[in-house]
């Protein structure tokens, strides 16, 4: 017998249009669990003499300044980068998304005092934020998500409430609250899932800046300069920018991130396919 | 010009069109007549090239002005469509650009088409579209207005070929006529495919007719022929006349009011659209609004359901017991009111929960959903299997959305319903359904019903009594005469009083 | 936007009275913010790797006559009073009044902003569109692979590389400075050299926004390529460019406006790595120096200038972006 | 100004580039922090005692100056063709001034505390008298201490906000004529009738460059000089044919203690300098770009540089491991040190600028089995940090130029630059002992004695010292003196460079 269909898509339909969607992240995922079994049989992530040596036998990508081994770097960094990017990026949207649903949705006061706490946010620089923040606190791994994505929500909270004003005029959005649907209820189910595109780029997006910020915070005193991203290793290549040494100090980290980026949209792309429906609907 | 050759189209699993064969050349007219969900939007889509390879697969071949639509490149039929093929789409919903001015899209045409002589205040004139509307945005614009925009849109690059999908379902007498005329102008330079759902309507300017039942042509012939004397069943249940209604309701004196109006008025900027108006329907009576397009009925519906921010007047509903207000609402534009992503029965239970949600306070079991799903499902005449409850509404036809948005206003068990156009995208076939569905929630839980339509048969079965939206909002009332001839006569007269084919067409049905 | 009516005014008033409480709040947060981090202007301003011993007396009554001494309530008042008289501020950093400091930089980054702003927007406009109307395509492929290496360089490299191709490999733009090293007397040779030295660092700073646009663009094309009105265009034969304007470009206006105000804030601090690397001048080193050498004045100074500039910019685009966002 | 000064003969000018070069005005109260503030307005202001091209004391404003025989005075002699640049003459009574207004509104860079006062003798003639015998006036206030013109600054109050074009009067071989802060250009224009004889360039200009930009710009013939050339690109200015000049800057980076936490036990420090290897650190994070520094405070250079004598600490994991178990540590099954019963992780923090470093140094600890953890704090931050004893070792860079009489101050000093060194014995008495000694041999004898202590006692750890470079092309050739200008500041574009 089927299943008895819910409200929200049905687990087995689910699954069946899942197939193409699944297949991608599974692999992504067997990626992501190989790479973390390598790590852990690495060699370690030493300084050494042979500093910026060129690719070759001994070190397959070359080594950086102070002669650590590119290839160890790239693949211990690989499960912080990734991880710390995944959930930055969604508790930064997650804020992001809520504060621009009320300032979409409710007029007057609330929604006017998320636009000027973002213009404040705006102004102030970050950096005077993070450094307020590296003299009170040494944040844990938790600390830190939550200091970026405080840190980051304002960059997509106007332009999502540009979309939601224009998603939530719509008149699906308005029957249903006469229904008696209830904001988080309309945001999660008629709004969320038409804007799939554009929260998955925002995604993406905000992925990009999560790493490059982590990369960033150890000059504030924030995480150990020895945090391993591929951020912080684009960001170490900078001074040898005009050097031979640039090639596998810059490439590698940026292939891998946008590698990473690249995936990311296609798993974005993938699961709308799969949960909303679309498939190659404009011509 | 149109040349189909055993052409199919497959989305998947499900077959769209299937060995269609069919020539429609220069100076000929064809109507396309079928059931809700028969595949003729999809044969316009296809020929216009809108059908994704990505997610459909073709057989047969399909040519357009000698071009393989099946097989050309994005670009060679971007090339083609506009001067070589021309297509009204069959949604109003979301149809124009909501940043631009109907002036602004008008002009464009003119520009692209390099028609120099021509202002958009000819085109306005030439589409019966008020010049008022020159400078406004669609947000807004009523269905009829948007149906004549398009039309006359799609007439100004004067096409070798025209596909016309429903161009007139939103529109009151007076402009369909207006519009019948706008697309036999020229029709002789170019062949044509006229899809719609009243084809005596259009026999007067079309050659051919072609019958799709699920996806097959089942029957093609001349207009004369095939109307008269149609041949296969299909074709016959189209072009049946729907009984009157046979049993008429006892008339509701006596009734406790089920909606009360007084004094109503409504203005968008400084024009005002309704103006004082005062109604009350009595509980299982059905009241028929209508007047001619941008009358202010969508805007009357819209602000007896709460769309609408109430400017001036009262508006009263009788409420259940718990004190809920249910009113069922049946949007002119049943895309806009769902939205794309949804499942059918997605949509439907989802009605079903929130009212239960704002009443009972207790969640229904997921069974007792299933099966009043698929109970309402058939009632509108809807298919009630798995596979069509998983479809997404962006996938449906415009019948199909037509009436899931009926099944989900019924759902509710609603103690008003307020239906705009509830047939406009509806075969005979489906309308008798959608009629019944309603007919039948009167008298089982006695929901009252206020009905916006221009169809003046429909009117006749269903209401109770009709008022006149006229001018700026006045309101003229007439309690509907007893059920039978006297209704029929009525319209006859009203057809009459109004045109010149009106025996046209009702000699064709007969 | 509405019309100019008594609730169009009403709106205008509201809003103000609004963005002036914001203004304050912010004045007296930058002036408090930085007095709580480590240190303060009279440290960053003795300290020095080579010895002087001052005793505790000196130092208090240096402090004294510099204004660095009081409590930070007491610092914090004089300052905001000293603010609504007009003062803006002397910094003993710089040993130069504020107002000074900011009129020299600013030109500067502004000149940059508004070179980089149209150079992002068409870019990212442009790309966005081509990749998002048609999703899956070759063109979207591309253009959508190379965003994301785009977006995996962060903007600095990306100025380096600029400097080392157009000003070191092939030497066609200078590579440092605003102006040569000795500027020209003739001022519309000036002008042509000031231009030649802005347009590096300009576009370095345009790729700063250029992906972030690219993204939101794109997804947003493709919203926008799913709808009917888009379909109902295509069957009347709209296409090419009026297709890309005309109806993606228009709806793309309300997130572009949203956006942009903050776009514009973001480069004027942004324009630091610009500054460091082509060595320009510009008002983002100092911010982040002022911030680094905790020179209060300096600091508030230029926050307020740019509170002022995104308080309106964003009064403006919100408005805009909001008339646009409700047609639908 | 800007144009007809720059209407010169190109050969007359000079153009220095920087990479930042927010060097403030020159003048005392005006100039930018650190030494390019300093080095700018040395070129406007002069000071009583100069420096030969040795960088010996030579006569500047001062012709000639005597120590009495107990040390407790000097007596000058003024250059009586010293003019300021508005034409007035310099004279004792603006020597004394500058004495007065600079006990109450001290230079960053020079202290007073030990002068006790000054006495005119007559118009170009006055005496200095100090509290105590200091063997490190002459190089360090002398030397140091640029002298103000009476007639202009005689009544400000607050000398950091006058900032008029008179604020600017010197009596230097230079004169501003233009500053854009913006864009980091100042125009210096020679000046003619200067005492000591014209300068060799009509004019200097400085301007903003990357360090990348300006070598092209040296090698193109846009630019003379580049004040300071990062080591990681000395090798691309000498393939570009720069001619690169480099001092060991005598800006070691120290390893400093928190005395009175874990590293109190004199032994814990030795044993740390057997566990590091200085020379692999200095190979790894400088690249050619630092040299192992010496223990004994002092570097090689300097002129009281001790060679001999001085331990070493040659890298040697058991020595080092017995030390530590000397001290009461212990070493767990892991290898990891334990201190009462607990593994050790040491707090290090350090800056920005000795990240690399840093990395390096932890690489090595953690290689020996000591743990740690790592901070790299923000300059604020740091000194907070410093303040608050926060930390177990500090990794900073620290300057140990200048004349050795600092090192009273820098060692035992409870300032956040300085060592913060608490021992009571030897080093200190032989740190007091070579301040006070007037016999250069006698001091000469104490501070090698300084030396030998101090690498025994180990206040910190001098771990590299960083090597300083300047590039130019063939019309200038800047030098860096071996101590140092004037108070020690390793620069080479100082005014002795564009003097005859
Ligand atoms: N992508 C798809 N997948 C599965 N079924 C589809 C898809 N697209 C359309 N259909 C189905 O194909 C049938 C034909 O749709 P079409 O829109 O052509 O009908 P129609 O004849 O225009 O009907 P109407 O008169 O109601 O507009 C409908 O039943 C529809 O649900
Ligand atoms: N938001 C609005 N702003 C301005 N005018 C509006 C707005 N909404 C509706 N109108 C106008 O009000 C009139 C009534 O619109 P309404 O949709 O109610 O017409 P209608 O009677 O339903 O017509 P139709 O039969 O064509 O659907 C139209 O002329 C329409 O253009
Ligand atoms: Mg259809
Ligand atoms: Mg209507
Ligand atoms: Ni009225």
């Amino acid at each position: 017998m089927r299943l008895p269909r819910r409200g929200r898509g049905g687990a087995e339909e689910m699954r069946f249009r899942f197939s193409s969607g699944a297949c991608f992240s599974a692999a992504a995922l067997a990626a992501g669990a190989v790479l973390l079994a390598l790590v852990m049989f690495l060699p370690p992530y030493v300084t050494g003499p042979d500093t910026l040596s060129p690719p070759g036998r001994e070190h397959w990508l070359g080594t950086n300044d102070i002669g650590q081994d590119v290839l160890t770097g790239l693949l211990r960094a690989a499960p912080t980068t990734v991880g710390l990017a995944l959930i930055i990026a969604a508790s930064a949207l997650l804020i992001g998304f809520l504060l621009a649903a009320i300032a979409a949705g409710l007029r007057g006061l609330a929604g006017g005092l998320v636009l000027r706490i973002a213009d404040i946010m705006e102004i102030i620089p970050s950096i005077l934020i993070l450094l307020l923040f590296a003299a009170w606190v040494k944040p844990d791994a938790w600390g830190l998500v939550l200091l970026i994505a405080l840190t980051t929500w304002h960059d997509d909270v106007r332009p999502l409430r540009a979309i939601l004003l224009r998603e939530l005029s719509r008149e699906n959005v308005a029957l249903a609250r006469l229904m008696g649907a209830s904001w988080p209820y309309l945001l999660v189910r008629h709004v969320a899932p038409a804007l799939w595109p554009t929260l998955a780029a925002i995604y993406v997006q905000n992925a990009v800046q999560a790493v490059m910020r982590v990369a960033g915070l150890s000059f504030l005193g924030l995480v150990d300069p020895r945090l391993l991203t591929w951020g912080g290793m684009i960001q170490d290549a900078v001074d040898y920018l005009h050097e031979p040494a640039w090639v596998w100090l810059l490439l590698p980290p940026a292939f891998c991130l946008s590698a990473f980026l690249f995936v990311l949209l296609g798993i974005g792309r993938r699961l709308e396919e799969s949960a909303a429906g679309v498939r190659g609907q404009t011509l | 010009m149109i040349q189909l050759e055993g052409a199919g189209v497959r989305a998947g699993e499900t077959v769209l069109l299937q060995d269609l064969t069919l020539c429609v050349a220069r100076g000929e007219t064809l109507l396309l007549i079928g059931q809700s969900g028969a595949g003729k939007s999809s044969l316009a889509r296809l020929l216009a090239g809108f059908l994704p390879p990505a997610i459909h697969t073709f057989s047969g071949s399909a040519r357009v002005a000698g071009v393989d639509v099946m097989r050309a490149s994005a670009s060679e039929m971007s090339r083609l469509r506009g001067r070589r093929i021309g297509l009204i789409m069959q949604g109003l919903a979301d149809a124009l650009n909501p940043q631009m001015t109907v002036r602004a899209h008008i002009a464009e045409m003119l520009a692209i088409h390099q028609c120099f002589g021509v202002t958009p205040e000819q085109v306005c004139a030439g589409g019966n579209i008020p010049e008022h509307l020159l400078d406004r945005r669609p947000l807004g614009l009523s269905g009829g207005e948007i149906q004549r925009l398009l039309t006359a849109l799609a007439l100004i690059p004067r096409p070798d070929c025209l596909i016309l999908d429903e161009p007139t379902a939103a529109l009151d007498n007076v402009n369909r006529r207006l519009a019948r005329d706008a697309i036999a102008q020229g029709r002789e330079k170019r062949a044509q495919i006229l899809i719609t759902h009243d084809p005596a309507f259009f026999a007067p300017i079309a050659d051919r007719v072609a019958v799709l039942d699920r996806g097959r042509i089942v029957e093609e012939g001349a207009v004369h022929d095939v109307l008269t004397s149609p041949r296969h069943a299909a074709t016959r249940a189209l072009l049946r006349l729907p009984k009157p209604k046979a049993t008429k309701r006892a008339r509701s004196a006596g009734q406790p009011v089920a909606l009360n109006v007084s004094g109503l008025c409504h203005h968008h900027g400084a024009r005002c659209v309704l103006h004082d108006l005062s109604f009350s329907v009595p509980a299982k009576a059905c009241l028929a609004i209508r007047g001619e397009s941008g009358a202010g009925k969508s805007t009357l519906a819209r602000l007896l359901i709460g769309l609408e921010a109430l400017q001036q007047g009262e508006i009263r509903h009788i409420r259940k017991a718990s004190g809920a207000r249910t009113v069922g609402y049946l949007s002119q534009h049943p895309g806009r009111s769902i939205p794309g992503h949804f499942t059918v029965s997605g949509t439907v239970s989802e009605a079903m929960r929130l009212v239960a949600r704002g009443t009972v306070r207790e969640r229904i079991s997921t069974h007792e959903v299933q099966r009043a799903v698929e109970t309402v499902l058939k009632k509108v005449g809807l298919s009630a299997e798995t596979d069509f409850q998983n479809r997404r509404i962006r996938t449906l036809s415009g019948g199909e959305v037509q009436r899931v948005a009926l099944a989900r206003a019924l759902v509710q068990r609603p103690r008003l319903l307020v239906a705009d156009e509830p047939t406009s995208a509806l075969d005979v076939q489906s309308q008798t359904h959608v009629e019944k569905a309603i007919a039948l929630a009167m008298s089982e839980w006695g929901m009252s019903v206020v009905l916006f339509s221009h169809d003046g048969e429909l009117i006749a079965r269903m209401a109770d009594t009709i008022m006149t939206l006229e001018g700026r909002g006045l309101m003229t009332e007439e309690s509907a005469s007893p059920p039978g001839e006297g209704v029929v006569e009525r319209s006859f007269q009203e057809l009459e009083s109004t045109g010149d084919d009106c025996l046209d067409q009702n000699h064709w049905r007969d | 936007m509405p019309a100019m009516n008594p609730t169009f005014a009403a709106y205008l008033l509201r809003g103000l009275a609004a963005r002036l409480v914001v203004f304050g709040l912010v004045f007296v947060l930058m002036s408090v913010l930085p007095r709580l981090l480590p240190g303060d202007t009279f440290d960053s301003l003795m300290a020095s790797d080579l010895v002087l011993g001052l005793d505790a007396g000196t130092e208090a009554a240096l402090r004294e006559r510099m204004g660095l001494s009081g409590g930070l309530w007491q610092q914090v008042g004089a300052e905001t009073f000293a603010a609504l008289r007009g003062e803006l501020g002397f910094s003993l950093i710089h040993g130069a009044p504020v107002a000074d400091i900011l009129l020299g930089a600013l030109p500067w980054t502004g000149l940059l902003v508004m070179l980089a702003v149209p150079l992002f927007l068409a870019m990212g406009l442009a790309t966005g569109i081509e990749a998002g109307r048609a999703p899956g395509s070759r063109m979207d492929r591309a253009i959508t692979l190379g965003m994301s290496v785009l977006a995996s360089i962060p903007s600095f490299v990306m100025a380096v590389f600029l400097l080392l191709l157009f000003g070191i490999v092939w030497p066609v733009l200078p590579s440092a400075g605003a102006e040569p090293v000795i500027p020209a007397a003739d001022p519309l040779e000036r002008l042509v050299a000031i231009a030649r030295h802005a347009l590096l660092p300009a576009i370095a700073l345009s790729t700063h926004e250029l992906v972030r646009y690219f993204f939101i663009l794109r997804s947003e094309t493709i919203l926008v390529s799913r709808r009917a009105f888009l379909v109902n265009a295509r069957a009347r034969g709209i296409g090419g460019w009026r297709e890309r304007c005309d109806y993606f470009g228009r709806n793309l206006m309300a997130v572009v406006f949203a956006r942009l105000g903050q776009s514009i804030a973001t480069l004027l601090s942004a324009a630091l790595y610009v500054e460091v690397i082509f060595a320009y001048p510009g008002i983002g080193r100092l911010m982040y120096q002022a911030v680094l050498d905790r020179d209060y004045p300096l600091l508030r100074g230029a926050i307020a200038v740019l509170a002022i500039l995104v308080l309106l910019l964003n009064w403006i685009f919100d408005a805009l972006t909001e008339a646009r966002a409700r047609r639908g | 100004g800007l144009h007809t000064a720059l209407a010169q003969a190109a050969g007359e000018r000079v153009v220095i580039a920087d990479d930042d070069p927010d060097w403030g005005l020159p003048a005392p109260y005006l100039q930018g922090r650190g030494g390019m503030g300093y080095i700018l307005t040395s070129w406007v202001f002069d000071n009583l005692v100069g420096q030969d091209s040795k960088g010996k004391p030579a006569p500047e404003l001062a012709r000639e100056w005597k120590r009495s025989p107990d040390g407790l005075s000097f007596d000058l002699t003024l250059d009586e063709a010293a003019r300021w640049h508005d034409g007035e003459d310099v004279t004792s009574d603006d020597v004394a001034f500058t004495f007065d207004y600079m006990r109450t509104n001290p230079h960053v860079f020079v202290s007073l505390a030990n002068v006790a006062g000054t006495e005119i003798l007559d118009e170009d003639r006055i005496r200095i008298t100090l509290s105590e015998p200091d063997a490190g006036f002459e190089a360090g206030v002398l030397m140091g201490l640029p002298i103000l013109p009476q007639h202009i600054y005689e009544g400000r109050e607050n000398p950091r906000r006058f900032t008029d074009d008179a604020a600017l009067t010197g009596t230097g071989p230079f004169r501003l004529v233009s500053h854009d802060r913006a864009q980091g250009r100042y125009v210096l224009a020679a000046v003619e009738d200067y005492y000591r004889g014209a300068p060799r360039f009509g004019e200097l200009l400085v301007v903003k460059m990357s360090s990348e930009a300006a070598i092209e710009a040296i090698r193109a013939g846009e630019v003379d000089v580049m004040t300071s050339v990062p080591f990681r690109l000395i090798d691309r200015a000498r393939k570009a044919g720069l001619s690169i000049i480099e001092s060991a800057a005598g800006h070691p980076a120290k390893l400093r203690f928190e005395h009175e936490g874990v590293f109190a036990d004199v032994r814990l420090r030795q044993g740390l300098a057997h566990a590091i290897d200085r020379a692999t650190l200095a190979k790894i994070a400088y690249r050619g770009g630092a040299v192992p520094a010496n223990l004994g405070y002092l570097q090689d250079g300097s002129r009281w540089f001790n060679p001999e004598g001085v331990a070493s600490y040659p890298p040697d994991a058991e020595r080092a491991a017995a030390l530590f178990s000397q001290a009461g540590w212990a070493r767990g099954d892991d290898g990891r040190w334990m201190r009462d019963g607990e593994p050790v992780t040491l707090r290090i923090i350090t800056q920005g600028r000795e990240e690399r470093l840093a990395v390096v140094l932890v690489d090595q600890l953690e290689a020996f089995g000591i743990g740690a953890e790592l901070r790299v704090l923000e300059s604020g931050a740091f000194r907070e940090a410093v303040d608050a004893r926060d930390y177990d070792l500090a990794l900073a860079i620290g300057s140990t130029m200048g004349d050795p009489s600092t090192v009273r101050e820098r060692v035992f000093g409870m300032k956040r630059n300085n060592e913060r060194f608490t021992g009571d014995g030897r080093l200190r008495a032989l740190a007091d002992a070579q301040a006070r000694s007037l016999d250069p041999t006698e001091r000469a004898e104490l501070l090698h004695q300084f030396q030998e202590a101090y690498a025994e006692e180990l206040p910190t750890i001098m771990l590299v010292n960083t090597v300083w470079a300047a590039a130019h092309g063939p019309r200038v050739t800047p030098f860096f003196f071996p101590d140092g200008v004037a108070v020690g500041i390793p620069v080479a574009v100082h005014k002795y460079t564009f003097l005859k």
